[in-house]
């Protein structure tokens, strides 16, 4: 069977479900972060399959990507450095113990 | 022929990859798979005839932010805890809200008629395009993005460099010492020194 | 067939790759002899030839050790991603007019990939190893390598700018009659010169396994073959690296002030190796001159001199092509 | 401005850095071919035990040493075994029958040669001291009182060009000046004793 369209999205909901389970039931602030970039790739791979089989003659879904692949960068870092900050405060990077801004 | 083989073994490799990620214990592992799931998704980019993607994937998602994720791990959690509870009380719950979702999506989709009929090539000069496209039709997206990447840079960099700040655990560590004066040094040990 | 084709292409250039490797490590025996005043090695074979093939027949046959607490699978992993993403960077360079095994549209980002993931075999070594020397090396390593590795891509853009492609092919084409794009980007040329050393973690800038602070860095424990695949991945970006900077800044197989049409090919595959061996040359000579930087004047350099000349250089580049252009 | 003059500074320094090591490179080489080639030691240098051993007179190739284990007792790792013979000299008591060094112990510390009192032993100027085997390693520098070369070739690998090893020259003339007093000294006693012994 030629694999098309169906197939590519199929995958993408897939590993999309995959990636917000992660983040629904990981309790690590880290994980979590892991699960979302999961869910980022899921939507570029459906933004480049869009693209290859719907329009292939223009690269909307390619700077799509990029624009997604920039952004997740942006988000990594100041992820990262929340991360940090609250890893400082708290001695723990778990979501339940982080009901408060302040301690 | 090869094509679909090539499909369905890094399709059953990124969800095999995937579930490693959001199912082991050791979070240092996770991010592991997570470099490999890229680098299966990078694999069916080039499939999809987006060699650049694929390329610009490997540099920046797995040479890049999987490393910085990487780094965070290593600085804060204690990696070889596996003994821990790694899962919240959803543990159940959620699975099962995914598959929900999983099947209604896959409804839509596979109700939508796509208008696939013709395969048409792709055009040669796929770099030349998307370079034109940035700088004319997606101008001020990528404006926005600049700024975007420039803000988080600071605000980063403004949120991770809060030394002065005192740590505001006060629990007994090991040596019976208070945590307060300790904490600090291990993260800003380069920092003092300037 | 094609899959036989590739696996047969893959067999030539490991050899390749690995003869050439044999042949970097006498010479960089022998220029470091040359310029502490010795000899080097001399009694292996004649003149020493045989010397590293010595060596790395005593390294395939040593025991081998691994720690108990180790990971094992990532232990096992680490060397092995540590050779392979540097190997792999060679399929798109070209070595003559129509040798090379595939030219990619994007040639050059594709290496600037694969150099990028070696970060993780550093990573995975430290952290496989299971010991705090591996591991505080392996940060290191992993820090450098993707501070330095945003200079060695901004200083090449200017070449890409001026090229107007990314194939590697098509830039070596460009260079014709003697142009060779060191004389548009010497700046660009000597930042990537520099980051390209850092990047293949060469001394001044070998840090991450500074023999005499770290013991070995993320290596320590790696003995007998897994060491020397490590060795082999060292000399290996170090050929790529070298061969980078030959197809990107010096005419590749060119040879400047003659019409390369009428010269052989072979010709021109001495010319690339000359080339690349001068380049090699010059990293060796750097090694043993060039006294260690300290951690944090290495962050420094990367960041506070290297990536501002790099941009700097790059929005010239563009300032003068746009004038030239209009 | 300033930063850019101290970069341009930072990268002429690094040229000339090179220039040196590039003129460097076409020096004369330094290297001494080791195993063919022997660098010339310093009469001071400590090296192996080496058994002194009559050169002339009577008793000529009997080892000098006469048993008085001044040196085994002073030796800080014990490393030294002295058994011992009558003396065919009859103006000695003992003679050294077997003097065995153990060079797995022995740290060059000089002291037993400094605390012989018959000239006996010396640190000579050998330094190649390894071997395939650990029994090698204990060596017998006495064997039967007397000086036997295939044995002393045997227990270790015969490197030093001269048998008898040049201390410091200055040294060895005090040394040599002593020993001809007392051999004197001790010619002179005999002769003294004997003709009282005969009128006895």
């Amino acid at each position: 069977m030629e694999i098309g369209l169906y197939h590519y999205l199929t995958l993408s909901v897939i590993l999309f479900a995959i990636g917000m389970t992660g983040v629904l039931i990981r309790r690590s602030v880290l994980s979590m972060l892991l699960s979302i970039e999961i869910l980022f790739n899921s939507i570029n791979l459906a933004a480049l399959a869009f693209n290859r089989f719907l329009y292939p003659a223009t690269v909307t879904g390619h700077v799509f990507v990029i624009f997604i692949i920039t952004i997740a960068a942006a988000e990594a870092a100041v992820a990262l450095a929340i991360v940090m900050i609250v890893y400082k405060n708290f001695r723990s990077l778990e979501v339940e113990g982080l009901t408060s801004l302040k301690r | 022929m090869a094509h679909a083989l090539m499909f369905y073994l890094f399709a059953a490799l990124a969800i095999a990859a995937s579930l490693a990620v959001i199912l082991h214990r050791n979070i240092f592992k996770s991010a592991t798979f997570l470099a490999g799931m890229l680098f299966c998704l990078a694999a069916l980019f080039v499939l999809l005839d987006a060699e650049f993607i694929a390329v610009v994937q490997v540099l920046i998602y797995i040479g890049a932010i999987t490393i910085l994720i990487v780094f965070a791990i290593m600085l804060t959690t204690k990696i070889n805890d596996e003994h821990k509870e790694q899962f919240n009380s959803q543990k159940f719950l959620a699975p099962i809200l995914a598959l929900g979702l999983l099947g209604l999506i896959l409804t839509i989709v596979v109700k939508i008629q796509w208008t696939t009929a013709e395969i048409s090539p792709v055009p040669s000069d796929i770099l030349g395009l998307i370079g034109t496209a940035l700088l004319s039709d997606f101008i001020f997206p990528f404006d926005v993005v600049s700024i975007l990447l420039l803000v988080a840079l600071i605000g980063a960099t403004y949120i991770a460099k809060q030394e002065d700040r005192k740590p505001l655990v006060t629990e007994v560590d090991e040596t019976g010492e208070h945590g307060d004066g300790k904490v600090k040094h291990a993260l800003h040990a380069e920092e003092v020194e300037h | 067939m094609d899959v036989i084709l590739g696996l047969l292409y893959v067999v030539i250039l490991f050899s390749l790759v690995a003869v050439q490797v044999l042949i970097l490590v006498f010479m960089e025996r022998k220029v470091s002899a040359w310029i502490q005043s010795r000899i080097g090695p001399n009694r292996v074979g004649p003149w020493g030839l045989l010397q590293t093939t010595a060596d790395i027949i005593k390294l395939i046959t040593k025991e081998n050790i691994r720690n108990i607490q180790s990971d094992k699978v990532i232990f096992f992993l680490a060397p092995i991603l540590a050779f392979v993403a540097p190997f792999a960077g060679f399929v798109t360079i070209p070595v003559a007019e129509n040798l090379g095994i595939q030219d990619l549209n994007m040639g050059a980002v594709y290496v600037f990939a694969l150099g990028s993931s070696m970060v993780f075999s550093v990573i995975w070594a430290g952290y496989g190893s299971n010991n705090r020397y591996a591991l505080i090396g392996a940060m290191r390593s992993a820090a450098q390598m993707i501070s330095y590795e945003i200079p060695l891509v901004t200083s090449v853009l200017g070449v890409f700018l001026i090229a107007g492609t990314l194939s590697m092919r098509e830039i070596v084409a460009l260079q014709e009659s003697g142009t060779w794009y060191v004389i548009y980007q010497p700046l660009g040329f000597i930042l990537f010169l520099v980051a390209a050393t850092a990047e293949a973690n060469r001394a001044p800038f070998d840090l991450p396994e500074a023999e005499s602070e770290l013991v070995a860095g993320f290596h320590t424990e790696y003995s007998g073959m897994k060491f020397a695949f490590f060795f082999l991945a060292e000399y290996t970006e170090m050929l790529v690296a070298c061969s980078l900077m030959t197809v990107l800044f010096l005419g590749g197989w060119l040879i400047p002030f003659v019409d390369n049409s009428q010269i052989p090919w072979w010709i021109h595959i001495f010319v690339f190796i000359f080339k690349v061996y001068s380049m090699i040359f010059l990293m060796m000579w750097f090694r043993w001159t060039f006294p260690r930087l300290r951690v944090d004047h290495l962050m420094q350099f990367g960041w506070k001199v290297l990536l501002p000349f790099a941009l700097v250089n790059l929005v010239v580049t563009g300032a003068v092509a746009l004038w030239l252009k209009s | 401005m300033r930063f850019l003059i101290d970069v341009f500074k930072g990268l002429w320094s690094l040229f000339v850095g090179l220039g040196v090591t590039f003129k460097y490179m076409f020096r004369k080489k330094t290297t001494v071919q080791y195993p063919e080639i022997k660098k010339p030691l310093a009469d001071r240098f400590i090296g192996y035990v080496k058994m002194m051993y009559e050169t002339e007179g009577e008793f000529a190739g009997h080892t000098k040493c006469v048993a008085c284990m001044a040196c085994v007792v002073v030796c800080p790792v014990s490393c030294i075994q002295v058994t011992h013979d009558k003396h065919p000299d009859p103006t000695k008591k003992r003679i050294a029958n077997d003097f065995i060094l153990d060079y797995t112990k022995c740290e060059f510390c000089n002291l037993c040669v400094e605390a012989c009192n018959f000239d006996a032993i010396i640190m000579g100027h050998d330094y190649e001291l390894s071997f395939y085997d650990r029994a090698d390693m204990d060596m017998i520098l006495v064997k039967d009182k007397k000086y036997n070369d295939d044995l002393y070739a045997a227990s270790r690998r015969q490197t030093g060009s001269e048998y008898r090893p040049i201390i410091a020259p200055r040294e060895r003339e005090i040394v040599d000046v002593i020993n001809k007093r007392e051999h004197e000294e001790r010619l002179k006693k005999q002769a003294e004793k004997s003709p009282a012994q005969q009128s006895e």
